[in-house]
């Protein structure tokens, strides 16, 4: 598959943003001004990305606890998410959601969400909406390995199955649920996207740190998806170079895990290399999309620290369309 | 105005929406019945009747018959939510909340409130409840209390087939989620429904008897239990406000407190077991907000502190009764 | 697999007081004197009885809300269950139970439940206890097609996988799930068994409707288990011969299904031609349990027609062990 | 008597009584933490830090580290407990009821009643649950109320490292199914803990404070700040019996009653919503049983009707304070 130029470069600048996002996240929360759980989608960008180029704003996406990579590359306001994050009046969702519940419906983002295996049905029943208007519209429910296992999810694979709904299940699997690794905590006889198979559906398998194996396999399964075959499943094998959470000492890795993903595993690098290689893109390009990211996110910041404190009188607003 | 059970109300009801609202879909166990089967789709066409014929009108874009998957039932209605549709889930007993209650209480629940507002969420779930036909602990449970204490759901007891059209046509046009809650013992009461466009709001009680000796306040299956005990009460010249909630989130506060302040003396008769029940839930609001004109000890009449036996005497014995409704007003009354 | 003559009888006799009690509860219900919602097992009887014929008093079972079968089959008392069904004082559980919640854990059963998919989680936990106490015992939990879809079930067969626990998940096929079809409601590549086994774990597959099959091929599952390899599961293609529940008018089977499946898939049927034609067992013997069985059953019925209601007081005791 | 947080008092009970009983076992989400990694078992030891060095004393057998699977936990507990164990299993957040209800309410809880009393279900279940640490709608909750009103749970909330160690004792010497609550705010807490085998009975509230003017019930973490409300209103010289509850269920009602009978005046501190919550039970309670003795209307502080939201300032809005107690209290006493 041939990708443009300015498909490519789209590309390699929301991967920048979600990772220049989570990193600058990384230092800010050192200062101890953000509150609550966030768990950083470093290391897992090409997976987001290499989805959610394919879609529209009116497909549906679902996410995760670790979210903040999906809600990127699905066209979330960045300055709007990062108010968010530090939970002020005009962030995304008004303060009231923080880094686990960050949602935009209106770009198809149906939510984070801080209970593992709860978003797999509602990918579900997105895509029977999809389905009941009929134009080719799909749902994406994104997994982790961990959130394979919850009953949810399982449930969630079944219902579309049965209901040929164009749902199509992301699990990335980068390895550890918290601070257990795949290896203990998930029965297979193969792998995770052979246990979706055996609920009858198709599946796919890529590399999650290569957004161009990403972004292929997902066209291929895509083009299925959408010509009404019900739903499928890909496998995306990746990494998170952070902790489980902010605050996880990670004594679970082994010596030198981290530097070696660094390395060996970082989207990033593998996507310049890739098109430096093959001559598409001059460097100088992608060096001034780094730097162009790097204004962004520094505003995003500043932003947040300026902005305002939700209301207090909102702790009861927004409960109920009416009263 | 027609006269049919509450059953028919509520299939007719939702028949009448589908057709308005081609944004309104169903999704259930069994709500087709017979797909997969030699019998085919709508073989049986619902377990308790209320979704029958829709499969033949609807087609199964719009009536979506689902594997024994609750959470991902009441999921997928969530999803189908925040997508823009307005889907009605059916969980063929409200016990099942016990296997999908994150999808209720965490998530269709919080939607809104989470994402600051800039969403709804106008599911529709309707539950059926209540104890009455020996289903034992398991399938009997008056789940209405748990649902009420949830932020972000609103809670609706029709107790009549009028009620039952005009709550669930005002459920289908709100875009708040919205529990249901159908009486297994109930779906063959019968009365009259008003014709066309009929629409009951949420919070206005319904006053089933005006006396204005004693406050019976209560919901669901009890008020036919009340009424009987007002009837009894009438004999001896003892008149009974009668008060169906209609709906317990929100609830008619002014609707009970005018009534205590004219009686000063209330009766709180609820289905459910008595701990952080719905009786207490307002035994607080009367005794916060009206207790200048309380005559006598709150009375709450409930089931007990104990599941729901099976056998025909536990469960007569488990269930209030008109006559524990009465004798609580009689106690109400003989306090000086 | 040779059996003993008095194995065999032993297992047939199983099989007839769980048919005779199941006809009888049919024709007793019409009276109108047994309250609430029965399920019967009428035709599933090789399934039970071949899976607890290898079962001691201290290996679990967990049943389902079809669970009448399993009761007997694990040795719960036929007279007690019937005046459990009735409701009445000395049945079972003190007629707090009725159809749907019969138990004993003095003889291994854990419980009939009347919550689909509830059952396997708690034989997860039974097969920990055991697997704990180190004396090769195992647990089993019952499952139909329709359970095969509930959350529970599928994080319990992980679960079981993850743990290495000795919990037997015994699927009985019987093709409808209520009025729904097993086609339409179970997604898979196969079968039950093959959803199972994508959890890692090894399955068996065996006709539910065929005493010995179900038999010879529980003793190769159970051989491996007890050994120590973890869980297992098994596929048991089996048949109802009534309603999912008493009063369910069956508009959903074809024309002549029932009388069908009576004539060819009876297991009391298949049992007598095989021991018949093997001459293992004469007919007369076979007769002779037939008829001891109808008076115990007769005996039931009456007995639990003449025994007393409960006290009203029993309403609020045994919530709790200590008040 | 050693000084100990919270955490250290719970982490070491359990030890205690794993080698005292050798049916005890453990079971939950990374409760051992690095199993299947390079870190290998132990690596983290428990999220909470309330099983660690549980593995490495007691072996994968009896401490299990299971998948993201709350219902199956909640469940192979329950199983265990039939088979005659005695399982610790731990809820990493109580908001994880949500999808684990079903095991609780409709099975454990219920196998003892349902089975005619033959069998007992000895599960302790660990609950992290409360608001404060931003940790916003679905991480936050205070799911007390919904565990008490189950008939067949008993509820115990700690609120000092010494109850914590007697009340898990407790729990974990009876045959009932026993919801414990902590604090996720609370783990840090200092204080003495009794050497040696120490039982707190459940049903037995403690008087945190006494005062004789007004009675401020309540529990878990609203007991720190209902005292510091009666430290601040005691320099007026107005005097608060503060009655911090220990088990919700049972529920020592004779010490709320006794109290109001005394005082005449009633605060009740919830940290959950206000619908059929534990502070609309306990009003329920006193309304019925203590009429005669109220002297004002009863006060109920709760948090608001909707979620926990994220921000800190409106976390801490949505919660209780000890200002908001002590200004109820100050209403109750200008009641005349
Ligand atoms: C129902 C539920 N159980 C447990 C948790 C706690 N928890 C949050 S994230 C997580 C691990 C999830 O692992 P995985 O699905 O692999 O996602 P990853 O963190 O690797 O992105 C756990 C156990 C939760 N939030 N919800
Ligand atoms: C959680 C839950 N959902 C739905 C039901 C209603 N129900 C009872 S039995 C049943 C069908 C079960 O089918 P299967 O597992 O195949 O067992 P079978 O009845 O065939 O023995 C259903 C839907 C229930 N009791 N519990
Ligand atoms: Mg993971
Ligand atoms: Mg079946």
């Amino acid at each position: 598959m041939q990708l443009s130029r300015d498909q490519l470069l789209r590309a390699y600048r929301q991967m920048v943003v979600i990772r220049m996002f989570e990193e600058r996240l990384h230092a800010e929360i050192m200062t101890g001004e953000i509150a609550g759980f966030t768990h950083l989608y470093c290391g897992q960008e090409a997976a987001a990305v290499g989805v959610c180029e394919h879609l529209g704003h009116d497909d549906f996406i679902v996410s995760t606890h670790r979210g903040h990579g999906h809600c990127i590359a699905k066209g979330c306001d960045v300055k709007g998410m990062m108010k968010e994050i530090y939970g002020r009046a005009d962030g995304l969702c008004k303060g009231k959601a923080g880094s686990m519940h960050i949602a935009d419906v209106s770009v198809g983002m149906l939510g984070a969400n801080g209970i593992v295996g709860a978003g797999a049905p509602q990918a579900v029943g997105a895509a029977l909406a999809a389905k009941l208007d009929g134009k080719g519209k799909v749902a994406i429910g994104f997994s982790g390995d961990g959130a394979c296992n919850q009953g949810t999810t399982f449930e969630a694979m079944n219902m579309a199955v049965v209901t040929k709904a164009p749902c199509i299940f992301v699990f990335e699997n980068n390895h550890y649920s918290e601070h257990t690794g795949f290896e203990y905590a998930v029965g297979t006889n193969r792998d995770i996207a052979s246990r979706a198979e055996a609920f009858g559906m198709k599946v796919w398998r890529a590399n999650g740190s290569d957004f161009f194996d990403t972004y292929e396999t997902m066209a291929d399964l895509l083009a299925y998806v959408r010509a009404g075959n019900g739903p499928a499943a890909i496998e995306l094998d990746t990494e998170r170079f952070y902790g489980h959470f902010e605050g996880d000492p990670q004594r679970y890795r082994g010596p030198g895990e981290v530097e070696r993903l660094r390395k060996d595993r970082d989207c990033l690098v593998a996507f310049r290399q890739k098109v430096e290689a093959s001559g598409v893109l001059e460097i100088a390009a992608l060096d001034a999309i780094d730097a162009e990211v790097a204004i962004l996110i520094d505003e995003a910041v500043a932003e947040a620290r300026a902005a305002p404190a939700p209301a207090l009188s909102e702790v009861t607003t927004d409960v109920y369309v009416s009263y | 105005m027609a006269v049919m059970t509450i059953r028919d109300a509520i299939n007719q009801t939702i028949h009448d929406e589908m057709e308005r609202n081609a944004d309104v879909v169903v999704l259930g166990e069994d709500i087709v019945g017979g797909n997969g089967t030699a019998g085919g789709p709508e073989a049986i066409g619902g377990i308790w009747g209320a979704t029958t014929g829709l499969y033949a009108k609807f087609g199964a874009n719009r009536v979506i018959d689902t594997p024994i998957s609750e959470s991902a039932i009441i999921g997928a209605a969530a999803g189908l939510a925040l997508a823009g549709k307005r889907p009605i889930a059916e969980l063929m007993f409200a016990d099942f909340v016990g296997v999908s209650l994150d999808q209720l209480w965490n998530q269709m629940a919080k939607f809104r409130y989470m994402f600051g507002g800039k969403t709804t969420c106008p599911a529709v779930v309707r539950l059926i409840y209540g104890a009455g036909m020996s289903a034992a602990a398991q399938h009997s449970q008056s789940v209405y209390a748990m649902m009420t204490s949830i932020p972000g759901l609103k809670v609706v007891l029709p107790t009549t087939p009028a009620d039952a059209k005009g709550l669930l046509t005002e459920a289908l046009r709100g875009d708040d989620p919205v529990m249901f809650f159908e009486h297994k013992a109930m779906f063959g009461i019968k009365g009259e429904v008003p014709d066309g466009e009929y629409r009951v709001p949420f919070g206005q009680a319904r006053m089933a008897r005006e006396g204005g000796d004693i406050s019976i306040v209560t919901c669901g299956r009890m008020v036919k239990f009340a009424e009987k005990a007002a009837d009894n009460l009438a004999k001896d010249g003892i008149g009974c406000d009668v008060i169906d909630l209609r709906t317990t989130s929100p609830m008619d506060e002014e609707a009970i407190l005018d009534s205590v302040e004219a009686t000063g003396r209330i009766v709180i008769a609820d289905e459910s077991t008595p701990r952080c029940s719905l009786a207490s839930d307002i035994a607080g609001l009367v005794a916060s907000r009206a207790f200048t004109s309380l005559k006598a000890p709150i009375e709450m009449v409930t089931a007990p502190h104990a599941p729901v036996p099976f056998a025909r005497e536990l469960e007569a014995a488990w269930l209030p009764s008109p006559a524990t409704i009465e004798a609580a007003a009689r106690r109400t009354l003989a306090f000086r």
